[in-house]
């Protein structure tokens, strides 16, 4: 049997806040952090995303591990691990990619490892490991993260998920045709696209229930990660391949369909992909299961979405509140799905996060709430 | 969990299951992997498409996979875990150039480092699990010790892993095949033994 | 000492090895992509009409084992036993493409008969009216180690026996096209002699060697076989503990070992690993390559082999072999061979002048 | 008749490789088998396809080939008889 | 140190059967597997009938986890092999364990797909399909398939290749240099063999009737047959049941003509004569030979004249097998040793289709029925173009 792995502690530095409790309020309160953004490093007119106006970078750290440094540092607050028994994990598609713009281009940081390396280092992390796998990269950390505890190899996981908006990203999805003009709108009949955004989050993870406390807690449980082999930027046409990760994550949680009472989508907003993860969440059989996507609230913060989003659906599920999807009103995917558009309360017990991404990847994660 | 096949890029030269496969050094190493890709005639003319990091994993996989039937598993059996040092950067440096002028999507979708394991998934139709990770340098004690917790996930037949690196002319790929079951001259899968195949 | 000693040679090879000229005295240089061998007028030995219907390959194998039986001075062997990876690839070669041709009608039936592999053997055998043991092995880079090993076998079974013993294997211009495209082989045509100064690959080379074995020592047998052991895709531990057994049960060591010649074959690659290995195995050894000379065959190390027992019978180290000169009498040759970095296999040679 | 000897007698050298011969070297009725020109049964079987691919005559049963195949002469008045143009 | 070498394991392959158990079951039934071509195209489809496996690559390779493109030889071998691998039960890891196979075609299956791209432009043709060509490979891959590493070799010495591979694992055993060997033959029917024995006209355009007076040639077979011999040690330790002995064997040179055999069969006298010789046995105690029989005019005169001359007026009970299998070239000794032990096993000798008059040349009155009978030693004949002539006898 293997080991329960707890989610402890958590922090969100993003344009909502920064603590968890600071962000959730705010997503609560129907704040969006998306807004017209005119950074000329960025783009040479002004663009819709979420950016984090108020974190610069400092003589002896970037902006992206200004961020990382203040999410790691709210979350461990109090806590201190044992330096040989914790496993740091950085998720992150670009890291540092602002540099290629800097007089600084060969900057050692400007590798993803060497990041990972110089904040574990500044936080004492003797092993810290790097995963870029595209948008799942946050889903999938939690799921490596929760593997290493439960084989005994660690006891305690510092998971942090980061990204920054950047000249590189911003005209890479430009390129793609990718952006909406205006805010985005998952799942809704007139989404036009995806807003970028930036944030950075952080969730420890432990296997030892003493570090709770008294508070009531999660747990995560069963994973399932997928690939769609049908083309490297296009979703899968028939959304069969999330489905298999998510009845893999159920199989592995040993719950069904009707196990899950709420759902914290992907919805990046762009055709395609709302489409997919609609008939996805038809092949599973949890059309009827209410669920979200929080990108209208930080727009898509690529390595960091899954651990943010993670975050404020676990306390959604303390609160069991549903968080609504901003953006939202005409339902427009081909698949019947229970997309929530109104703050609701509702007894919640478990809760499943997917991300799909580039590449073809896809990724579930099953969360239960234990009240102690 | 044992190790039943690998195949080395490197130096221009391909290595598969110890013996050398195809070697080419005395050209550039864009048409070292088209030579290589000539050698194979996979017929398959998107290779032309990939970036140098897909056309490693391409390439390093065509071989590995040359005398195993990966597709006597199902789809959602295989799993991936690579790795490498400069994630995508190769590309992201070409795209960077490009987007001073007018950014190029095709370049563009292939600046993340998993687009190789994506590439890889769809020539064989592999739907299982894919995880990239970045270290500094070949890390055998992660590859052993995450590839085991994907093999005993119960879904997992096999799992395609290793390294696969390239920055500008450097190329590094090692990539091994490991199976629950050992068959013929196959290895256990431990940190030790992938250290001295990646040797 | 093993008391299998070797009485008689005959080598047909890219250099000029056969006739009277002291050991490599000259080296011929080729500069083309792929070295072809030297060969004699067959006339001298055989009569044009037991030439006729012969291909190249067999000519190379059947004038080499007659060179070899006439040095040990006997008419006729007890057994004869030839290794080749390729076998008659000419013959092959002209069955199917005249197959594909004629589609399958009116095929000459005689490429058919010499393309099996035992074609060599066998017609050495015709010729001969030798009656005796008669076997082929074609196990790609161990073909004639695996000879050697079924003659030694023989000769402790029945010390009387004479065993001649070959390796034979030839380039055609469809092997070479086809091998070339596996780009193992360079590709430009440059000087063999510069084989090991660039990192193109290996260079396509061809060979026929036989040898008289036997029991009892005769004539010029100054020389002994001790073993030979084959390693199939090993690493470099089993290696290592593969020489040290087959050293100790001969009752030697590594530092016994004066002259290494070793397999370099221009692949770079597996040149580097195999060098680092012999330099850390044998560190005071005096060591040597051939390659350049014959290029790269599934049976070089017969043309090796022949390079020991002459180094060992003349006891001199021809300088055009030399990678390091320690400097050592010549007492002990290892051929330390590998073909591709997926067969390895070791020899040795000693010289028995002293033991009377 | 002449000249299909004289024919024959240059395909023969050229199929079996008789090199040391020359065509004035053959009798048309020297035996070429056994002592003759010492051909044995593979040579029969090469002087079957020589037959088919040059004069379209056919030998089914290899067993006819050495009362055929005794002598130039006799090759001739088979390839004769059989021939069907 | 020399001791008896047994048998500990087979497996077999033919067109009479995939397993051993299929193969005995064909011969209680007197069903051949000789018939027309069905898995690859030639213009001989229809005309000339060949001993096939019924299986198709695809099928093969599916069956037993291998890639598609391998060669039909490595297929066949390898099926074969690790039925005799299983049927021994040693964990030959545990042991210094050899493999020597037997093949005359090698991957010629695949060349021949690759030859006429290849032949028409120089850089066409897939590479995959001639990377195996080499005799060596199919043996290689069986190595890796068998997690055989500590010695390989292969044996070409035509159509009495296995019976020499099985006599060197004979002897290697006997020096102490290995303590298990995986020993046998493989050979997949080609194009190129069908083609090469069409124009040396000795192929039957009928079923083939060895010894038969109206025989007319062969028909060509394809299949595999595998042994597992141990050391009395290996037996010993690990509480195996010995299948048979291997009491003798001899390879001689018949020095007479590149294809065609001595009329007095001079050269398989003399295998036969130096296999009794090692077995230490008297001419009687043969109980059975499986006899190399082709079907040719010209080998059942030369063996049967050396079989009578050697045998006397007391002849065993013998028979050829190829009526039912065809001739299976460098497999046909690997086969007919797992035969010949079968005979061992099952105290049986097995018939020789078709047979119904004597040759005129030499009166040799073949088995025609299955039987059950006494049968403690058994000589298995195996003949080659080139001269070579093996011959090998297994006892209880």
């Amino acid at each position: 049997m293997a080991r329960a792995v707890w989610s402890i502690a958590d922090s969100i530095i993003s344009p909502l806040g920064f603590t968890s409790e600071e962000n959730y309020s705010n997503i609560r309160k129907g704040l969006s952090g998306v807004k017209p953004t005119s950074n000329p490093q960025w783009n040479a007119n002004s663009f819709m995303a979420s950016a984090l106006e108020t974190v610069a970078s400092s003589d002896a750290s970037t902006r992206f591990e200004q961020m990382a440094i203040k999410a790691l540092e709210t979350a461990l607050g109090s806590h201190t691990l044992p330096s040989d028994k914790t496993i740091f994990i950085l998720s992150t598609t670009k890291g540092n990619i602002d540099l290629l713009d800097s007089e600084d281009a060969d900057h050692p940081r400007i590798h993803l490892h060497a990041v990972a390396a110089y904040l574990a280092d500044k936080f004492g992390f003797k092993r810290s490991i790097v995963v870029s796998n595209a948008c799942i990269s946050g889903v999938l950390a939690l799921i490596i993260a929760k593997r290493f505890l439960e084989s005994g190899a660690y006891d305690h996981a510092v998971v942090l998920g980061a990204d920054v908006l950047s000249q590189f990203v911003v005209s890479g999805f430009q390129s793609l045709q990718a952006i909406s003009a205006s805010p985005c709108k998952p799942f809704d009949a007139n989404r036009t696209g995806i807003n970028l955004g930036e944030a950075a989050g952080v969730m420890i993870l432990s296997t030892d229930p003493k570090m709770l406390g008294s508070k009531s807690s999660v747990r995560l449980l069963g994973s399932g990660v997928s690939n769609d082999a049908n083309h490297i930027s296009g979703p899968s046409r028939t959304g069969e391949e999330l489905a298999q990760a998510i009845a893999q994550a159920l199989k592995t949680s040993e719950l069904t369909p009707d196990d899950i009472d709420f759902i914290s989508a992907h919805g990046t907003a762009t055709v395609y992909n709302d489409e997919m993860e609609a008939k996805a969440f038809n092949y599973a059989g949890m059309s009827k299961i209410p669920l979200n996507s929080l990108k209208g609230y930080y727009g898509h913060t690529l390595g960091a979405a899954g651990v943010i989003e993670t975050i404020i659906t676990i306390h959604g599920l303390l609160q069991n509140e549903l968080i609504p999807t901003r953006g939202f009103d005409t339902f427009g995917v081909p698949k019947e799905i229970n997309v929530c558009s109104q703050l609701q309360s509702k007894p919640l017990k478990r809760i499943l996060k997917t991300a799909s991404g580039f590449g073809g990847c896809n990724a579930a994660l099953v969360v239960e709430k234990v009240n102690q | 969990m044992f190790i039943s096949g690998t195949s080395i890029i490197r130096k221009q030269t391909v290595i598969h299951k110890g013996a050398l496969a195809f070697e080419n050094k005395s050209v550039s190493l864009d048409d070292f992997l088209t030579g290589a890709y000539n050698y194979l005639s996979p017929e398959y003319p998107k290779f032309y498409k990939m970036d140098r990091l897909a056309q490693l994993g391409f390439l390093a996989t065509e071989f590995l996979l040359s005398d195993f039937p990966i597709k006597q598993y199902s789809p959602e059996s295989v799993s991936l875990v690579l790795s490498n040092a400069h994630a995508s950067m190769d590309t992201d440096v070409r795209y960077h150039e490009s987007s001073k002028t007018s950014s190029s999507p095709a370049l563009f979708v292939y600046t993340l480092p998993n687009i190789v394991s994506g590439e890889i998934c769809i020539r064989h139709r592999i739907k299982g699990e894919n995880t990239f990770f970045i270290s500094p340098a070949f890390d055998a004690e992660l590859l052993a010790a995450y590839v085991d917790q994907v093999m005993v996930q119960p879904s997992v037949q096999a799992c395609i892993a290793g390294w696969i690196d390239v920055m500008d002319s450097h190329h590094d790929v090692f990539l091994y095949l490991v199976e629950k079951e050992q068959r013929g001259l196959a290895l256990p899968h431990t940190a030790e033994e992938l250290t001295k195949l990646y040797r | 000492m093993s008391n299998i000693f070797i009485t008689g040679m005959g080598n047909i090879s890219p250099q000029k090895t056969w006739g009277d000229a002291p050991l490599l005295s000259e080296v011929t240089e080729h500069i083309h992509e792929r070295l072809t061998c030297i060969e004699p007028d067959y006339t001298q030995w055989f009569d044009p009409r037991q030439l006729r219907r012969m291909s190249r390959v067999l000519k190379m194998g059947v004038a080499a084992g007659s060179i070899a039986l006439k040095e040990a001075n006997i008419a006729v062997p007890d057994a004869i036993i030839t290794g080749t990876g390729y076998g008659c690839l000419e013959d092959t070669g002209i069955f199917l493409s005249k197959m594909v041709e004629n589609k399958e009608e009116a095929l000459n039936p005689t490429p058919f008969i010499q393309s099996t592999h035992n074609t060599i053997g066998s017609l050495i055998a015709l010729m001969l009216q030798c009656q005796g043991y008669n076997q082929t092995y074609t196990q790609g880079a161990f073909s004639f180690e695996n000879s050697l090993l079924d003659a030694l076998l023989m000769i402790k079974e029945e010390p009387a026996l004479k065993v001649l013993v070959g390796g034979v294997d030839e380039i055609t211009d469809y092997s070479h096209t086809i091998q070339k495209r596996f780009g193992k082989f360079r590709e430009r045509s440059e000087s063999n002699l510069n084989l090991y100064k660039t990192e193109d690959g290996a260079l396509n080379g061809e060979g026929a060697a036989y040898f008289v074995l036997s029991g009892e020592k005769s004539g010029k047998s100054a020389v002994s076989m001790e073993f030979v052991g084959t390693f199939y895709k090993a690493d470099a531990e089993t290696l290592q503990s593969g020489i040290n057994d087959l050293l100790q049960q001969a009752g030697l060591t590594t530092k016994d070992i004066d002259f290494v010649l070793l397999g370099n074959s221009g692949d770079q690659h597996n040149d580097e690993a195999l060098q680092d290995h012999a330099f850390l195995l044998f560190p005071n050894s005096s060591t040597g390559a051939f390659k350049h000379l014959c290029g790269e065959y599934p049976v070089a190390s017969a043309f090796a082999f022949w390079l020991g027992v002459k180094m060992l019978q003349e006891q001199t180290i021809p300088w055009s072999i030399v990678l390091k000169n320690a400097n050592r009498s010549l007492n002990n040759v290892l051929i330390y061979n590998q073909y591709f970095g997926t067969h390895h296999s070791f020899i040795l040679l000693k010289s028995c002048r002293d033991s009377g | 008749m002449e000249q299909l000897m004289a024919d024959l007698k240059k395909q023969i050298i050229e199929a079996l490789n008789l090199k040391h011969l020359k065509p004035e070297n053959i009798g048309d009725d020297q035996p070429l088998f056994g002592d003759g020109l010492g051909l044995d049964s593979i040579d029969a079987l090469e002087l079957i396809v020589l037959l088919q691919q040059s004069y379209k005559v056919k030998i089914d049963n290899p067993q006819d080939g050495p009362t055929i195949f005794r002598s130039v002469k006799s090759i001739a008045e088979y390839i004769r008889a059989n021939q069907t143009a | 140190m020399k001791g008896p070498v047994h048998v500990a394991g087979i497996g077999v392959i033919a067109a009479i059967g995939k397993t051993v158990e299929q193969c005995m079951h064909s011969f209680r039934q007197h069903t051949s597997g000789i018939g027309d071509i069905t898995l690859f195209d030639s213009v001989h489809r229809g005309v000339l009938p060949v001993g096939e496996v019924k299986v198709s690559n695809e099928e093969l390779a599916d069956m037993l986890w291998l890639p598609k493109h391998t060669s039909r030889t490595a297929l066949l071998a390898i099926q074969a092999a690790r039925e005799a691998v299983a049927h021994a039960g040693i964990d030959l890891k545990k042991w210094r364990t050899g493999l020597i196979s037997a093949t005359t075609v090698g991957g010629m299956d695949r060349t021949e797909v690759f030859f006429p791209d290849f032949s028409k432009d120089h850089s066409k043709g897939k590479l995959h399909d001639v990377v195996n060509h080499e005799c060596g490979r199919s043996t290689e891959l069986m190595a890796d398939d068998l997690g055989i590493r500590h010695f390989i070799s292969t044996i070409n010495t035509a159509c009495s290749s296995s019976v020499n591979a099985i006599a060197l694992g004979t002897r290697l055993i006997n020096h102490g240099m290995l303590d298990i060997v995986v020993a046998g033959g493989t050979d997949a029917l080609s194009k190129f063999t069908l083609n090469g024995f069409n124009s040396l006209m000795i192929l039957d355009k009928e079923p083939c009737r060895p010894f038969d007076a109206t025989r007319k040639g062969l028909n060509l077979g394809e299949g595999a047959g595998f042994v597992v011999i141990v050391s009395d040690r290996v037996l010993q330790q690990e509480k195996k049941k010995s299948l048979a002995v291997v009491a003798g064997y001899g390879n001689t040179n018949d020095a007479y003509h590149q294809t065609a055999s001595s009329p007095e069969g001079r050269g398989s006298y003399a295998a036969m004569q130096k296999a009794l010789e090692m077995s230490k046995l008297d001419v009687n105690a043969i109980d059975y030979i499986n006899l190399h029989g082709t079907g040719t005019l010209n080998n059942d005169v030369s063996e049967g004249t050396a079989v009578k001359r050697f045998f006397g007026e007391r002849l065993p009970k013998m028979s050829s097998t190829k009526a039912f299998t065809g001739h299976t070239l460098g497999a046909s000794g690997g086969i007919e040793a797992v035969f010949s032990v079968l005979a061992l096993t099952h105290q049986c000798v097995f018939p020789n289709l078709r047979f119904e008059t004597a040759m005129p040349e030499v009166d040799i009155v073949p088995q025609q029925k299955f039987e059950e009978t006494t049968v403690n030693h058994v000589m298995s004949n195996s003949f080659g173009f080139g001269g070579n002539c093996s011959s090998i006898i297994f006892s209880k």
